[in-house]
């Protein structure tokens, strides 16, 4: 194949939901965009850039300010047949729209025994890193893990990215999509014709047999180059990206940690009464037998998000992850 | 710093009252209570009145004919005889709990008989004369009150949403279903075209969503009624917790109509609504009506009524009884023969009966109720979690039956 | 002392907490309580039946019908220097509010390095038993245990009902304050005179040595007839009531599964990403050389709150936590 | 089952229309076109147009010093410079974000210096100009934009609280804290009782808080100044998508006064605002003040406004520049002579140079602000998670310093 033909390209996270949502959007003419800012401006990320104007206004709206009317009116859409996709435009502020999400997204298909289906994918840029004022950092995926109803999931590259957002508005389930936003500028190379794993499955990006660490979203980029660092000292790290927060995919997770014996779980949200918690809550019971140490969990704190010129210190990053990696060793 | 020199004002109080309209100089007492007359007043719009006498209207009229209002007489018979039987399920232990319309038969049935087989509702959880307009039998109404499910009717097929217990969720949901009705291209017709309708209580105007509602139904203009039932309680709050001045009066805010309604007058509530839907069809909406009537019965058979407003209030609204200034009205008018009046009580006994056998009948749900459609797209999660379960249940009967 | 001159006396959880928030009113004239149907009507559970009566209705008034409203004037109150009591009708009724209470009240503190003091206790009764309608039974105390800022506790007992209602009253910072609805009418004794243990702080309820069940509100008195269930077959259980869920004092757990080597954690809440995660991630962290069997957690299920007729199957109960005593003993 | 016969209606959608007061038959276009007429109109409240020229006003007026013309006048200045610098600190890499206040110093001082010493002011987070009023130097604000803190100054003693960026946050803030100036009894005389201002932006008006703060706020009486600066745009959405009619209308549906001001008219803008506090200072609250004003620069230093918005409207606004309106007007009427302009304009560099000074030296904070004051009283898990994070940190510093 000459590099002409080749349907591979570069892409960075943001073009790759961009291009994902144009061909969802291609697909089936019932797929919707809305949120603040999303139209002329395509998003104060430039996400939907574009998209206004090759699908019009109709189909690609800005909504007045307000997070519950953007999924209030997307859940009665959804009932007339559309399949909305929401942007939320930062983490901070889906707050406001958490009583439409928890007590009727999250619910009416089980309210109507499925008579009704809500396909609606809330898209959420989440996490800090990128020296932000407050509110503009924030790690909710947690309290919607929590909830059940709700689907979750997480990309963490610009692959997965393009493959992850298309699946997540093909489900017949509300789907809250979170997009690493301090991962949005960087690239990879995107094969359209390769088909993608199904979108609640975790995947094993890295084999070792040292110790495993699961992870999501924008610490998967971290973790794998604490992996390449630990490399050079002779560790061999088993990575896993947990890609599906709710349903949780543990199955590799167990899989790996019966091997390597060791589990690390890193996440930048708070820790308490987390998805890291859960992950190793449950990997400590499902792999009791093989655990040689317990389960260590490198989080943010339980802590209000920091003022920005302290994320560096609240974030987990390489350093913390080795850390860890040589106390998980030191069982 | 700021300068510290701050210039002084001459515009006094009164003479900025005038630009509010106000020339007099009231005290603040004065103008909030001034603001805070919310009675009944010439702004109530009225066909039929509480003496069962027709009045005509300069701007709404409605050509009715003696078997029209019969039919109506006949559904709010019934619906308030399907309520009282339930409240009486409830009683007996049969329903965990009962939201009695008491005392609403004729706002609902008024704008239910309004919609056409096109238009859409999204009611909140007392709506059950709206319900029987679509054509939901009320027996389908008593699973939510037992336990059962949270709702059994098709809202699709029924074109009546499922009942939503969370204060002025439903209005968000009405005003995305109307945006689709737009984009759908489905206005422009007053008679063919689609509308929505949205019912919602005094409280509920007071929920953040309710607005969010109003601001989207404006915006994208939306063919929606928002159908305030004003029952002048919200559990024990009364009026004046949620509002200063009548509440149709919050649409002129984002420039879209409002009107109130008797909400005790079937034939004016009837009329109104066709009004509003049929502007919404054509495109004029959203349009707010505010019908006043008033919670006859207790909030839900938990509530204590007694504890926060007085019997002389309901004896008052007793002489506005939608249901009887109907009956004087037909039977004065000689519009309806005794037979008409027995056959539709007799036709109420049935109704109870049947009501009361499909409840007593009603079959528990087994555990896999729990489990069952959490998702449309089956999760591992919650399908080992029911194996599990449903393994570990079925262990008891193994063990003869009971738990321990 | 005799019969006369006691001054115990008998009383139901709602009159533990009536008594308490009076004792609270009538301590501290910057105590105000707020809500839904709380003046005249009492609440609906009565809990603050006469209060209006006799602190006036400056001091205890109805609010409109909005929740966000009831925690943002509650922000603005403590701003002033008062110290609201928000009451909150029922737990599915929470999430109106969720965006006041994660986005203000949880940071304010924080927000102004301690220039604000948020002394609001929010009253919500929760979980299910009660044979109600939708969103009337929820379990929402991990959403607010993973939120940094605030404080958690969960009564259990008439007697800390009545403390703990007045401790959080004190607390200079936002307690989030759960009633177990379907308690509220079970008697215990109270002796005014006898000091209550610290709000922050984790009981053992009853001392064994086979295994150790940690619990929270509702779920207490379910544990507690398992535990003397268990006793009849020769088995010694250790009940801790938790009671505080954020910060967790965990430390009483520690040591009891360090004698006791199992851990069985309870709650009615959905499992995942929830407060039971948490406290099962940490023992097995603290404890990792002396589980004997993996902590093991009985929850309700990851589905929403189902139609009541279900809710004796949903809801743990005595059979399923010996389920898991007996499941704990077989490792 | 309901009854099929469904009576028919005789009100036309003509008659009908009657009822909100409108004659003709407008098409569905028309009306809402009508309803969409928001530009400037009669009901703008003006006392020096953009060409300087002092107008009266048969109900508001302005008794004004040139002194304090020109104190006015000092203030913008210097509030816009140290806003300027802002942006440019940001755009030399000394702040994250900056989010400027350009076009908005009318409405921000006017309302600003209309506040008494015992006013409380709860703000959205553009309203540098408020800040100046209340002695929060400009410094202050540096510490949200680079990262240091969230809001530096005290909120009790400036009487101005912090800035808050989730929109529409601090209306119910500012609705408590004036339930609480009541509370305390502090209502009552026009100048010497109490009251609160709540700032927020045109778009913040389609969150459900703003609503329930005005539902709050009628409800309790409260205090309240509700000041909206409508600066026509939030981030990249036009007015049209928040609402259909003025704002200031809005507050008609709760029963409080709403009234619309030039906000690019300082002396219009101190004096409704300052009636608007009497008002609420003597009981009348709340009242809803609308600025229309612009946003001549950026939504942020982050957003690119070419996007979305045409220069030409940028080229008619400023026309309508707020400060330079003064300055003719000081100049025109002989009112200032060239050394005040020269000092001010010296004032604004000296501050200017300040700013900046102070900005390059702001120290960075250390690891153990992270958890800093999260509670009032310690949790042992913050506390945890403090020493052990600091000690992890120390062994770096131990190894020579870096990360590895
Ligand atoms: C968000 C929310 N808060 C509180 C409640 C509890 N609640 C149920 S009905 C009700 C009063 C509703 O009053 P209104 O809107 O006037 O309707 P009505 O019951 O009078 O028909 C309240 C407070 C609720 N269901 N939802
Ligand atoms: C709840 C919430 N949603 C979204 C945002 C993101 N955001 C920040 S400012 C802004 C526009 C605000 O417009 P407006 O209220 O008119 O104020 P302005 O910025 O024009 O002063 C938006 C959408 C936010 N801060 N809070
Ligand atoms: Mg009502
Ligand atoms: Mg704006």
């Amino acid at each position: 194949m000459t590099a002409d033909t080749s349907p591979t390209q570069k892409i960075t996270m943001a073009k790759g939901l961009n291009q994902g949502l144009r061909a969802a959007m291609e697909a089936d003419p019932k797929v919707i965009v809305m949120g603040e800012d999303v139209g002329k401006l395509g998003g104060v990320f430039r996400i939907t850039d574009g998209l206004q104007k090759d699908f019009g206004e109709q189909r690609v709206f800005d909504t007045p300010l307000s997070e519950s009317g953007i999924i209030g009116t997307a859940v009665g859409l959804a009932v007339r047949g559309y399949r909305p996709v929401c942007e939320i435009q930062f983490d901070g502020f889906v707050f406001p729209g958490f009583d439409q999400i928890v007590s009727q997204l999250a619910k009416l298909h089980y309210r109507s025994q499925g008579k009704l289906l809500m396909p609606v994918v809330v898209r959420i840029p989440n996490g800090g890193g990128i020296g932000a004022v407050e509110h503009h950092s924030e790690s909710p995926e947690s309290y919607f893990a929590h909830t059940p109803g709700l689907k979750v999931v997480a990309c963490a590259n610009p692959v997965d990215a393009y493959w992850m957002i298309q699946q997540a508005i093909a489900c017949d389930d509300p789907v809250i999509f979170f997009e690493p936003k301090r991962r949005y500028w960087e690239k990879a190379e995107l094969d359209p014709t390769v088909s993608p794993p199904p979108l609640f499955t975790s995947r094993v990006l890295r084999t070792g047999t040292t110790a495993t660490i699961a992870t999501y979203g924008p610490m998967v980029r971290t973790v794998l180059d604490a992996a390449a660092a630990a490399e050079q000292d002779g560790c061999q790290l088993e990575v896993i990206d947990l890609r599906t927060l709710s349903p949780l995919d543990l199955a590799p997770v167990f899989d790996s940690v019966r091997r390597t014996g060791r589990l690390i779980c890193v996440s930048e949200a708070p820790s308490e009464a987390s998805l890291t918690a859960e992950v190793a809550a449950r990997v400590s019971q499902e792999c009791f037998y093989s655990l040689e140490a317990p389960v260590l969990r490198v989080t943010g704190f339980d802590t209000p998000y920091p003022p920005s010129k302290c994320e560096e210190d609240y974030l987990p990053d390489l350093d913390r992850v080795l850390d860890a990696v040589d106390r998980v060793l030191a069982y | 710093m700021p300068s510290p020199d701050i210039p002084s004002s001459r515009s006094s109080p009164a003479a900025a009252h005038t630009v509010m309209g106000v020339d007099a100089q009231p005290s603040p007492q004065q103008v909030i209570a001034g603001l805070r007359a919310t009675g009944e007043g010439e702004d109530l719009f009225q066909l039929l009145t509480p003496e069962g006498e027709r009045v005509s209207h300069p701007q709404f009229d409605l050509e009715i004919s003696p078997a029209e209002l019969q039919s109506l007489y006949r559904d709010m018979v019934l619906v308030r005889r399907a309520d009282r039987e339930a409240n009486a399920l409830q009683r007996q232990g049969q329903l965990g709990l009962w939201v009695p319309l008491l005392g609403q038969e004729a706002a609902q049935i008024g704008a239910g008989r309004a919609m056409g087989p096109q238009d859409m509702a999204f009611p909140s959880y007392r709506e059950h004369g709206v319900a029987w307009c679509l054509g939901v039998d009320p027996t389908e109404l008593l699973g939510i009150f037992r336990g059962i499910d949270h709702g059994s009717w098709d809202p699709i097929s029924t074109r009546f949403a499922l009942y939503t217990i969370v204060i002025a969720n439903q209005c968000l949901h009405a005003t995305g279903y109307a945006m689709g009705q737009r984009l759908d291209g489905k206005i422009g017709d007053a008679e063919t075209g689609e509308a929505t309708i949205c019912f919602f209580g005094d409280g509920a105007t007071s929920q953040g969503d309710m607005h969010e509602a109003f601001v989207w139904a404006a915006v994208y203009d939306a063919p929606l009624v928002f159908f305030c039932q004003n029952n002048q309680w919200a559990i024990s709050a009364g009026l004046d917790r949620q509002t200063r001045v009548p509440l149709y009066r919050r649409s002129q805010g984002y420039g879209f109509p409002g009107i109130r309604v008797d909400g005790n007058d079937v034939l004016a509530t009837l009329a109104v609504t066709r009004w509003a839907l049929r502007e919404c069809r054509t495109g004029n909406g959203p349009v707010l009506v505010e019908a006043l009537t008033y919670r006859m019965d207790a909030h839900t058979t938990s509530d204590d009524p007694t504890r926060y407003r007085l019997d002389t209030e309901l004896e008052e609204w007793k002489l506005k009884d939608p249901v009887e200034r109907v009956r004087v009205h037909l039977v004065r008018e000689g519009l309806a023969k005794p037979e008409f009046f027995q056959g539709v009580a007799a036709e109420a006994d049935e109704l109870a009966v049947r009501l009361r056998d499909y409840c007593n009948s009603m079959p528990a749900p087994g555990p896999e109720r729990i489990f069952s459609e959490v998702y449309a797209e089956a999760s591992p999660q919650v399908d080992a979690q029911r194996d599990d379960y449903l393994a570990y249940h079925a262990s008891f009967a193994d063990q003869g039956g009971d738990h321990r």
